[in-house]
């Protein structure tokens, strides 16, 4: 028996939003006389963490602490159109939508304000904390809750905004396949250290490292969860997952979690991972969307670290020790490929 | 057909009452029971319940254990007396499902579960059933026949085991594709008595290598009356499928269970821990 | 484990100091999470609540004869029994919405059915176990058909139809082709030109969703003749448009409530739950549910799709791809579901992250006898991925390069075109392999490690190739282009402004559509900029969103 | 069908329901009494979502017939803070970022409680072993494994229900 050790590495690069466009969100943000804020969206967090990233964009924008805003999601009645959360879009796109309407209540509650301090609304600036104050003179100031209780009870204007955000559907050309896809892209690369039992097949997965480039983070702990649970997906789907085992047969489709394999909290290693931030020209912030990419680069990085280990190709997923196995016995026994650092 | 749940307090009452009916299934820890009912099981309509506290205890009786067949995984854990059982009774699910998953159920698990049964298997024990049928029956032929529906409508009361005189002559190991709690891929117990440096009265049984568990005959013989040194392994590993033919599921092929057979055999054999 | 935040890459583009953009504040959700109580669609009680379960098909594809429910319908607890004559209009397809694809797919099959797990009855009772006894009593006459399995068989002359709306099993593009092209220059030139030609096979398996909150939707009378839906799908008004489609349902008189779920993935957008249990309140007046199972959830739930890929490479010696070509798969399953849209996502992403002077693609969505196939986490990219970069493995072994450097070397940079016509920018491919590399101590040489994603791209890269071979390979008749992507003759690639430029001059962030531009220099003049509002447009944005170079 | 009487303590407080032959005990918890705390994700006992204490060690509730808990003690989610204090567990839940959908992370925390009373100072093996039969598809158990450990050292072994 032996145990090899081999490196894999995969880089790839990942569309933001709805291929060709045409995928528009809606927000809609107002205040309560006490200037409070709520956004409004049909908008679903699946746990990505959309109320949440939505609502430090509103908070920004506004100009307003995160406490005082909330956001809520999905009721058609209150919550304007939403394409919905996939295709990495939630971010980019809603958040774009987020700002439009944050922008528009923030001038109202300026207006208001400037009102009250008798200014001008273009000399203001929020410092983050609940005041709005003349640009260089802090003392000239007013809170938040005083300018939208004045503009509720004594102006008589709306604190809110309306917000959407569509990139155009772009055409297809059917014999050329030219198109404008996306407007923005995120990047990966990833190493994978695993270890092939060449008796068995069985492999073991010992370290990932990996650099991330997603924008900007706009909160880095839900950044985090997104990268490190993506990469376990992407370790399942390299290696455990698959409803339909010897496809394209359609026998023994498992019909539980004990059957429909996924790597288990003994499974997991070590991953250390490196967040790059080049801003999208048209994302929130800069923000683009690590949900969905931050699982691919490790599907390929995984056969590859499988080949550098024993010298097999692992062409289809997902890479089961009957497969390695095969590949051994083919090759005439393992093959290890050489060290990489 | 809605289901309809009897409990009862005595096991013979039960015994009878599930004798009584095709169509009635006893509840054990649930696990197997209550995941039918979930998915409407159409085959049956009754759930025979026992409330005997006979039913979950553990008692020494001469060299052997007496089990209960309501003793959960996590109470053989816990019992000093059947610590030979506990390396196995400690992989069978997560904590839930080892408070929950009996004895008694164990026998009838079928497919990637089971594996108690097969250390049962192994270690040679013998099952007792309850009611107007009352009787005992080496492990064996009750494995054999189970699916047969011979016990369909028997209640199994206890298992006696006889306890390892060597403790180090029991082995168990499990091979799975999830850590730390996957389902079985195989499972391989060996009981391995030596008198004078040689085997005397090997078992060697398997977990989901084929509708029940099952013992290695040509295994066992090849390991009978020998010294456990690499080449008496090695000669064991290479019989290890010998009359088998391994079932293809959603964990692995026939073709993969039969080739890493031997691996995992050897492994244990030789004290290898992976 | 762990994180960290590179902050040196790029930094002339960012504004790091924003009051509560980049903070690592607690989520929202947070608390009602840890404390159990946040609000999934099956937290909500209704009395009298009844459930819905589907009667399944045991065939892959299989006619019916006849349904008889007659037994079932004596059950006790049932209350009523829905087939398929009862869906007000039966028979769609998601993308309809935006006209993309021909209905294809009935809510509940009456004619056949074309995968093994199919619905053709739905029983409404007064608890799970009753609807489930009473589906085991539905009697339904079946006419086995000859099934279809494999991508490349479904595809052969002569095998048997699994959708009859595509009479070849393959989707129609554009009206005009059964699978989508990508032709940039010439590839067969390109594997003439090249030192060595590298070939692959890749096969991505159908993969489930799981999320641990299976796919399920509430419905309840409302008062004003309306229904509430409580759902967990992750397009609230796709589930709301598309029941409003199949019911006949004017839109608002459907109120849907969700945006807290127990996870996605992809696999809850189908919107099949939502339908099926407005159709059940109408029929009864009463409360519905119609939840999977996790039984249904693994199998009849739609699952990422199989993809079969074919590459092959013209490499040169030095590691440069001149050339490359890729044939691929979808498997659709039995209906088309998302898999049209993901091959042209799929499409517009290759050839992966690289500057390939010549790319050829022809992609085919293709019916086969199984569980229709949907979107899931990387849609259209994830299988390619797998396939490109296996691939890059390949030719970095063959060639004998460093993998690392090989994609250093072939990576695209700012201002390089893209095979879809289209320049890159706001690349980051490079360093995100470099940091990776010295994360990992994979020593790689000093040309790779001194590499820029800003520099050394565009010019000659940047340039449209002189000739691009076409053809017309795969030309179907009897189909019409549908709105959605369909090439206009007009050089803009739309006529009328996106609606928040025409409403807000304030507008934040205009859509930076990208443009072919032959000669790339400078990003010119991006559509369509609405006049005399740039210049303030800019400054918004950069004080807002702390950008602060263009 | 006849209805079955069951009396049961569910975080301390007593309950009295009416259960069907063959109903589990989820059901009767979620639309019986309410407590919408433990959560279906299988039915079949293999994602621990619907995890709750029965005397104090962790269930799995769908494949618990509900008529077996007459007389004993049931714990959910629902009784672990106290009033708005949180559980160390749920404060370190929070503090980790170890909940991204949510939805299984009532049945961790009970997994979780169950461990910590058990052994107030477990090791990362032993709280691999503890959530072994919980099935968590967002998180990749990391962020969960390192919760349990910091509200074990914050004395997350306090006594409820």
């Amino acid at each position: 028996m032996a145990i090899h050790r081999g490196r894999g590495f995969a880089s790839i690069n990942y569309p933001i939003g709805m291929n060709l466009g045409g995928d528009p969100s809606q927000a809609l943000v107002h205040s309560n006389p006490g200037g409070k804020f709520m956004v409004a969206l049909s908008s679903i967090d699946l746990g990505q963490g959309m109320k949440s990233v939505t609502r430090q964009i509103a908070a920004e924008t506004l100009g307003v602490p995160v406490e005082d805003v909330y956001v809520d999601t999905a009721d058609s009645d209150t919550g304007p159109h939403c394409m919905g959360s996939f295709a990495s879009r939630g971010t980019h796109r809603v958040g774009n939508a987020v700002i439009q309407a944050a922008q528009e209540a923030r001038s109202v509650m300026l207006e208001a304000a400037a009102e009250e301090l008798e200014v001008d609304p273009a000399d203001l600036v929020t410092d983050g904390k609940g005041n709005i104050h003349v640009k260089g003179a802090p003392s000239k100031s007013i809170t938040t809750a005083e300018a939208c209780g004045a503009a509720q009870f004594k102006q008589g204007r709306t604190v809110s905004g309306r917000g959407i955000f569509l990139i155009p559907l772009s055409e297809v050309d059917a014999d050329t396949g030219e198109m404008t896809p996306v407007s923005c892209f995120a990047h990966a690369a990833l190493i994978v250290d695993v270890d092939v039992d060449d008796e068995t097949g069985e492999i073991d997965v010992i370290q990932m490292n990996s650099a991330y480039e997603l924008g900007r983070a706009l909160n880095p702990r839900l950044v985090e969860q997104q990268l490190v649970g993506g990469a376990w997906m992407g370790m399942s789907h390299a290696a455990w997952e698959t409803t339909e085992p010897y496809y394209p047969e359609r026998s023994h489709g498992p019909l539980d979690f004990n059957t429909y394999l996924m790597p288990g909290p003994g499974d997991i290693a070590p991953h250390n991972i490196a967040i790059l931030e080049r801003p999208a020209p048209d994302g929130p912030f800069g923000g683009k969307g690590p949900g969905e990419m931050c699982a691919n680069p490790v599907l390929p990085a995984m056969v590859n670290a499988v080949f550098n280990a024993v010298g097999v190709r692992i062409d289809e997923l997902p890479i089961t020790p009957e497969k390695v196995l095969r590949g051994i016995r083919a090759n005439g026994g393992a093959q290890p490929q050489g060290r990489r650092g | 057909m809605p289901v309809k749940v009897e409990t009862y307090d005595r096991v013979e009452e039960a015994a009878r009452a599930l004798s009584a009916s095709r169509s009635a299934r006893f509840l054990g820890g649930g696990t197997l029971v209550m995941r039918a009912v979930n998915a409407g099981d159409q085959s049956f309509d009754t759930i025979i319940r026992l409330r005997d506290p006979d039913f979950r205890t553990i008692r020494m009786q001469g060299d052997g254990l007496v089990i209960g067949a309501g003793v959960t995984m996590a109470a053989l854990v816990a019992n000093r007396d059947a610590a030979f059982l506990a390396t196995v009774a400690r992989v069978i699910g997560g904590p839930a499902i080892r408070n929950m998953a009996t004895v008694g159920g164990n026998l009838f698990a079928s497919g990637n579960y089971g594996d108690l049964a097969v250390a049962l298997l192994a270690l040679g024990a013998t099952v007792q059933l309850a009611g107007s049928g009352s009787r005992s029956m080496p492990i064996d032929e009750f494995l054999r026949d189970r699916d047969r529906d011979r016990h369909a409508t028997s209640l199994v009361q206890s298992v006696t085991v006889p306890r390892p005189r060597d403790p180090a002559a029991f082995r168990f190991t499990k091979v799975s594709r999830v850590k730390p709690k996957g389902v079985s891929l195989m499972s391989i117990a060996a009981l391995l008595p030596q008198s004078g440096g040689r085997v005397q009265g090997a078992r060697v049984a398997y977990g989901a290598m084929g509708p029940t568990p099952l013992r290695a005959i040509a295994v066992e013989r090849a390991l009978e009356g020998q010294a456990l040194d690499a080449a008496a392994i090695d000669r064991a590993a290479a019989l290890a499928v010998e009359g088998i033919a391994p079932p293809t599921d959603a964990l692995a092929s026939s073709w993969y269970r039969a080739e890493v057979a031997g691996v995992h055999l050897k492994r244990l054999l030789a004290g290898e821990r992976r | 484990m762990s994180i960290e935040f590179r902050k040196e890459y790029f930094a002339d583009e960012r504004d790091d100091n924003l009051n509560e953009v980049g903070k690592p504040t607690q989520r929202q959700d947070a608390l009602g999470h840890v404390t159990g109580r946040s609000p999934y669609f099956d937290d909500h009680l209704f009395d009298g609540l009844l459930h819905i379960r589907c009667v399944r098909s045991p065939h892959h594809h299989a006619r019916i004869r006849r349904i008889d429910t007659s037994e079932a319908e004596r059950m006790p607890g049932v209350v009523r029994i829905i087939t398929g004559k009862d869906v007000p209009h039966n028979l769609n397809t998601l993308l309809s919405l935006l006209d993309f694809g021909l209905d294809d797919e009935p809510l509940l099959s009456d004619k056949k059915v074309a995968y093994k797990g199919e619905p053709v009855a739905a029983v409404v009772a007064e608890t799970e176990r009753a609807a489930r006894d009473a589906v085991a009593k539905v009697r339904v006459d079946w006419e086995e058909l000859p099934a279809v399995f494999d991508v490349e068989e479904a595809v052969k002359p002569g095998a048997p139809v699994v959708n009859e709306v595509y009479p070849k099993n393959l989707f129609v593009y554009h009206g005009r082709y059964d699978h989508q092209k990508l032709r940039y220059g010439d590839v067969e030139a390109g594997f003439r030109q090249a030192d060595r030609i590298i070939e692959g096979r890749y096969q991505m398996s159908p993969i489930e969703q799981a999320p641990t909150e299976t796919c399920g939707a509430i419905a309840a009378p409302e008062t004003n003749d309306r229904y509430v839906v409580y759902t967990s799908t992750q397009a609230l008004f796709f589930s709301l448009d598309t029941t409003s489609k199949l019911l006949k349902t004017p839109s608002n008189r459907l109120h849907f409530i969700g945006g807290t779920v127990g996870g996605g993935f992809g696999g809850k957008v189908d919107s099949l739950h939502e339908p099926m249990a407005v159709l059940g309140t109408m029929l009864t007046g009463r409360p519905c549910k119609y939840i999977f199972d996790r039984e249904e959830e693994m199998q009849v739930g739609a699952p990422r799709g199989a993809e079969r890929w074919y590459l092959k490479d013209g490499v040169m010696n030095d590691g440069r791809i001149v050339a490359r070509k890729f044939v691929g798969y979808f498997d659709s399953g039995a209906y088309t579901r998302l898999s049209s849209y993901a091959i042209i996502k799929g499409v517009g992403h290759l050839p992966g992250p690289y500057t390939i002077p010549n790319v050829y693609a022809d992609v085919y969505c293709v019916f086969t006898n199984r569980t229709p196939a949907t979107a899931m986490r990387g849609f259209g990219i994830t299988g390619v991925d797998f396939a490109i970069e296996a691939h890059m493995d390949k030719v970095a072994h063959e060639v004998g390069i460093d993998p690392i450097e090989l994609r250093i070397l072939n990576a695209y940079r700012d201002g390089d075109m893209k095979a879809h016509r289209r320049l890159a920018k706001n690349t980051a491919l490079i360093e995100c392999c470099q940091v990776a590399a010295e994360k990992a101590k994979w020593p790689i040489s000093q040309a790779a490690s001194q590499a820029s994603s800003l520099r050394d791209g565009g010019g000659e890269r940047g340039r449209l190739p002189a000739h691009t071979a076409t053809d017309q390979n795969g030309l179907v008749t009897g189909f019409t282009a549908q709105s959605y992507a369909k090439k206009s003759r007009a050089t803009q690639p739309s006529a009328t402004p996106p609606p928040q430029m025409a409403r807000h001059e304030s507008a934040p962030v205009t859509p930076r559509v990208e443009q072919p531009r032959p000669q790339p220099v400078q990003p010119a003049s991006a559509p369509p900029p609405p006049p005399a509002a740039t210049e303030q447009r800019h400054t918004r944005f950069s004080s807002i969103s702390g950008l602060r170079r263009r | 069908m006849a209805k079955k009487p069951v009396q049961f303590r569910l975080n301390g407080s007593e309950k009295a329901v009416f259960v069907d032959d063959g109903q589990n005990l989820l059901d009767v918890l979620r639309r019986g009494v309410g407590d919408l705390t433990p959560k279906y994700g299988c039915g079949q006992g293999t994602c621990g979502t619907c995890t709750v204490l029965i005397d104090g060690e962790p269930h799995l509730s769908c494949l618990t017939l509900a008529e077996t808990i007459d007389g004993r003690q049931v714990s959910t989610t629902a009784g672990l803070a106290r009033g708005s204090e949180l559980h160390p567990l749920q404060a370190a839940f929070m503090d980790g970022f170890a909940a991204q959908c949510g939805y299984c992370t009532p049945g961790m925390l009970m997994a979780a409680s169950a461990l910590l009373e058990r052994n107030p100072d477990p090791s990362r093996e032993d709280i691999v072993e503890a959530i072994s039969g919980n099935i968590c598809r967002c998180t990749g158990y990391e962020p969960i494994i390192n919760a349990i450990l910091a509200a074990a050292k914050a004395g997350g072994a306090r006594r409820y229900g």
